[in-house]
């Protein structure tokens, strides 16, 4: 139990430090220092944070656009999370790319493509490519939402990778809604958790705002897929706490759902569990939620002093061919 | 009054739908919600039961387009932006686009496509994919510039009894007012004189039409007359005007947004090459995006695709040649 | 049982005539008079006449490559069939299409593009249209391959149709291979059947070779489909007794498979049971078959009088806009 | 001992096997039963667990070849046939393509597509897509006329950090054969001069170069000596070189088996135009298949697509011109 609470705690404080780094994004967008759309994972937290924490060196981990708890835990510095946003040309994506298209690909940190569901056959062939070189005993985590799993890529992926009995956690984040759009326009299944045998892998159901039952189930499912168990399909029920992105006001949310028990706030319920266990007072998560504070603070501020890209110094070339380059930017 | 571009897209389509119970409207959060852009806000209160939300399957949304235009339905299909119809690729041109040519039996469906950079949209929320979408034999490919094109040409689409790729700028979604919506048009398949002029052809389409018109503006201060020629439509491609105008003018300069290989700027002038050799007093010159995905910051992209700054430099060289 | 009578031996004759029909395209096949692939339903006609046979005229049927009996069962005539595979100007598809790509898209038998999966969405939107014109009591059949259901277009298909409620029957033929490729390497689970449950339809499950069984089945989920009953996924166990296309051997059809009872020849397991029945005696059954051979015959010989395309009479335009053809064919 | 262009293919990715073990080949049948065309025969056997065999899942092939090249790997991806990229289309443009750009790692993966037209082959199993591909910033396009650059470039592509669209053509399977296989060959991204001659040059690739070679013999004989020049890459494309030829011949006429809108001939035409004009004695001119789905009936396809016919027809109307 000293283990489960170690768990907890560090889990607590990375969703901690995502929220915040989130609610400063929010704020940026607010003050218009950020071009383009900013996509929180507020209320997703427990879930994200639980993949990113089970994860280890070497394992493979594709986010989505409410992942930020998942890549901090993953290891993904602040930095790299506000340079993105802020199309730094020291970060990851040098401002080629934004807000929550970033990653390292060769640290097994994979950055997302727009197009929904894409990211998991690529999971899989990381996966392969460790088979291939007899690295054993890694897994890969790929993130989608309930919308997605519409897409023809998600059912390519999961087949694919069922097909090849890879190391895959699936985590499907039941939010209710994609976008506008609600379960009831997107899928008839009673159930997401009754794909899973249609597709021969393993199914795992959890409370998406419960951090304890995040981290058991989470910690089960990665277990399995390590030890040779296939693919894990986990599948979260949760509420999105915040527009689609920053532009959108989500008033298209059913207020039932705000009344379901899983309609509250991840992070409060694991205050609350977190005071009545007490694992921490009052006082302690003050202190927490300042460093995490200072820390998202320090980072935007680097930022915010870095250079931005200079377009006559890039090369403005796609391939690492650099002699098969077209003549066209010359 | 004052109405935008995204506006006359919405009315044109609460026309549509008006006007013809062969019309409904078919793709993700465009019920209750009225879209992503708001193009089809109301439309679901003001039209029930014809204006429906697809879960994220762009494959099937343009299957279930087909199959419902087999049967004398008009659908138009919303992609959320025109980056996502690369996943409905497929269907789009092997089955959409063949279906007349093996059959005998025509597919009026109308696919809108929000297009083309934004400041911040960054690679997979800026692409113009016209080219690839004109390269497959079946479609219609509309490119519409104005306001005004941007209503009567949507309408057009939906009374076209072939698969229409409407491609509508995001850019000029909320920059571009007019005063009033059109009455009349013209026809499908016409280039429009954008501006007159005696001393260069610049050929555009879509928002590359403004950067050209304040090149132009530019450029008469400097006692060079640039005629601007706003295709509308890429595919079929109004050679004729465009021809008319390089006999007028003996210079050509092409612009696009899209990336640069192949293209539109590549059709143009391969077309004007070969047919209008002897009207060219200069090598025809073209300008496009770079050979890069569309980048996310603004510095870059800015630079990525031309802008009136790097096109009035193109027209300024092609002027001494 | 009367009427069970009836109904098989109807669809007896319609797979007698399909198998002799595919018969005779091998044989041009190899006497070089077609040009590009053949591809037979030789062991499948059960499960497709059954298709065909319960649709009504304003019900949609598109088949694959395997459902000559099905076409013919749903009313297509045999020349269209003759004319489509010798490409005469007259057929269909005028030479333009050729061989199983061939349908008649206004009388609701949509013709397949190669591409796995893209016909099942077309099939919705035809029921989507009857419903938006008010057309009540239709229904809609597509068939797949079980390789098929590995395709994205299958799964978004079947989701599209569970969620709009669509009268669609969606029928898997497993043969067990795809191509070369056996089912160990195209899924994962332990039936395809369990893929029911994960969109929320109803599932049924035959035997793909006793044409009893088959009747009995599609029966009934076309009558669930036309009755309100929402989407029916079919699947049928089966094994393909010919190769992928004529041009190939399939020596890669493990010798097991055809020891197993749905190994059997679905036309020798219905004719013995015809005679088990007394329904048909010897005599009976070779006279059907000369009518059938005589027809098809007739067919072929009628088509190969008939003139091949010219190319100088084609209009080369894709589009039913001549105005708006572009200029290239001029 | 002859060798054919399909057992080049073959060859090469056997050597590619044998000499890295970062290789590996994925695809549809590509395993024990050796590929559709048999391009993979009894590699399955001589590489165990090194040539896989992949469900009907085009996107998901592509995905997890980008997934294995990250971590290091250099995937072949056998498509069945070219026509069926379209459904992995996405993941090839959007993922592939843009991987490098965007995070400075490569993706090398090589996905074959067997194109091109055969008789009887129909819609669907025709297409020439090597447009679509190269409009796409961040891939290399190959498309191999020879046996001999079948073998070696198909090598260069698995050594070549990017993503390569390799179009192979299905009617130079078996046509095409040669002596022995190369032991050296040209710079990838260089074109190649098929056959010399000063009075009109003939750009082609792919299985257009031997059609073009065809009308050389031909016209050679009416004393009209045609330069014959073979892209082999055709993104890169070598202007240099094509522009160095019509230098010498003044003339231009580009052949390719795509669809007429945008594509090869009028990026190749495009260029030589803007940068070339004045080495032009009369307006380039080019020739593509018809702008209709590849038809089913070889009495159709025949005229569909440009031959050694056509192509001469064209090649002496140049000549007047
Ligand atoms: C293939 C594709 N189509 C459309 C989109 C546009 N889009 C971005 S997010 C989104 C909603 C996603 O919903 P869900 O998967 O439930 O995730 P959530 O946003 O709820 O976390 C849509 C439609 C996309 N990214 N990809
Ligand atoms: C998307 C796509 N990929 C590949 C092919 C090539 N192909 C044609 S039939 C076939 C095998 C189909 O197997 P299955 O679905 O089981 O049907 P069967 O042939 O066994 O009846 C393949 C791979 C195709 N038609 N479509
Ligand atoms: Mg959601
Ligand atoms: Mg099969």
């Amino acid at each position: 139990m000293v283990h489960f609470r170690d768990t907890y705690l560090k889990a607590y404080q990375g969703m901690l430090l995502a929220r915040i780094l989130d609610d400063k994004f929010a704020s940026l967008y607010r003050g218009a220092k950020i071009h383009g759309g900013v996509f929180l994972g507020r209320g997703q937290e427990a879930l994200s944070v639980a993949i990113g924490l089970f994860l280890n060196k070497g394992d493979v981990f594709a986010p989505l656009i409410r992942d930020a708890a998942g890549r901090l835990a993953f290891g993904e510095p602040v930095i790299d999370a506000v340079r993105t946003y802020l199309g730094s040309p020291l970060g990851p994506m040098r401002g080629r790319d934004g807000n929550v298209h970033r990653g390292r690909p060769t640290e097994g940190y994979l950055p997302m493509v727009s197009h929904l569901g894409a990211m998991i056959s690529v999971v899989n062939g990381v996966l392969m490519a460790h088979r291939f070189k007899g690295i054993k005993g890694t897994v890969g985590a790929a993130s989608i939402g309930e919308g997605g799993t519409s897409t023809g890529a998600f059912h390519e992926g999961l087949n694919q990778a069922a097909v090849e009995k890879l190391p895959l956690v699936l985590v499907v984040a039941n939010n209710q809604y994609a976008y506008s759009t609600p379960n009831s326009r997107q899928f008839a299944c009673n159930d997401l958790l009754d794909k899973a045998i249609g597709y021969g892998v393993a199914g795992h159901a959890v409370e998406g705002n419960d951090l304890g039952a995040c981290l058991r189930v989470m910690r089960e499912a990665v277990d399995k897929a390590r030890n040779g168990g296939g693919p894990q399909l986990v599948i979260a029920n949760l509420l999105r706490l915040c527009g689609h992105g920053e532009h959108d006001d989500s008033h298209y949310i059913d207020s039932k759902y705000k009344a379901e028990q899983f309609g509250r706030d991840c992070l409060k319920v694991a205050e609350e569990y977190l005071l009545q266990e007490k694992w921490a007072d009052a006082k302690t998560l003050n202190c927490w939620r300042d460093e995490a504070t200072h820390k998202v603070e320090e980072a935007v501020a680097i930022v915010q002093r870095e250079p931005t890209p200079d377009p006559y110094q890039e090369n403005w070339t796609a391939l690492a061919s650099k002699h098969l380059n077209d003549g066209f930017n010359k | 009054m004052s109405i935008t571009y995204l506006e006359a897209i919405r009315e044109a389509q609460a026309k549509a739908l008006a006007d013809d119970p062969r019309v409904f409207i078919y793709g993700q959060d465009v019920g209750k919600f009225g879209g992503a852009f708001k193009a089809t806000k109301n439309l679901a209160q003001e039209f029930p039961g014809r204006v429906i939300d697809a879960p994220i399957s762009e494959d099937a949304i343009i299957g279930a387009a087909i199959g419902a235009a087999i049967e004398g339905m008009r659908p138009i299909i919303e992609m959320q932006f025109a980056d996502f119809s690369t996943v409905a690729f497929n269907q789009i041109v092997n089955n959409a686009a063949a279906l007349f040519w093996r059959t005998n039996v025509p597919c009026p469906i109308t696919v809108r496509l929000p297009s083309g950079g934004t400041s911040g949209g960054g690679p997979y929320h800026s692409q113009s994919l016209e080219a690839l979408y004109a390269h497959y034999p079946g479609l219609v490919v509309m490119t519409p510039a104005t306001v005004e094109d941007a209503y009567s040409m949507l309408l057009e689409a939906v009374a076209i009894d072939d698969p229409v790729i409407f491609c509508e700028h995001k850019y000029l979604y909320y920059h571009l007012k007019a005063e009033r919506l059109p009455t009349e048009a013209m026809p499908v398949g016409k280039a429009r004189i954008a501006r007159p002029g005696r001393d260069m052809t610049i050929v555009a389409y879509s928002a590359m039409v403004h950067e050209a018109l304040a090149v132009a503006e530019e450029l008469a201060t400097e006692g060079t007359e640039v005629e601007v020629v706003d295709l509308r439509t890429i595919k079929p491609l109004d050679t004729d005007t465009v021809m008319a105008s390089v006999a007028r003018t003996g210079r050509l300069l092409c612009v696009g947004e899209a990336f640069p290989w192949g293209g539109v700027t590549a059709e143009v002038i391969a077309r004007v090459a070969s047919e209008g050799f002897g009207l060219l007093d200069a090598p025809p010159q073209r300008l496009n995006a770079k050979d890069t995905p569309v980048p996310y910051h603004p510095n870059l992209w800015a630079v990525h695709r031309p802008t009136a700054r790097s096109i009035a430099a193109a027209a300024r060289n092609l002027i001494r040649l």
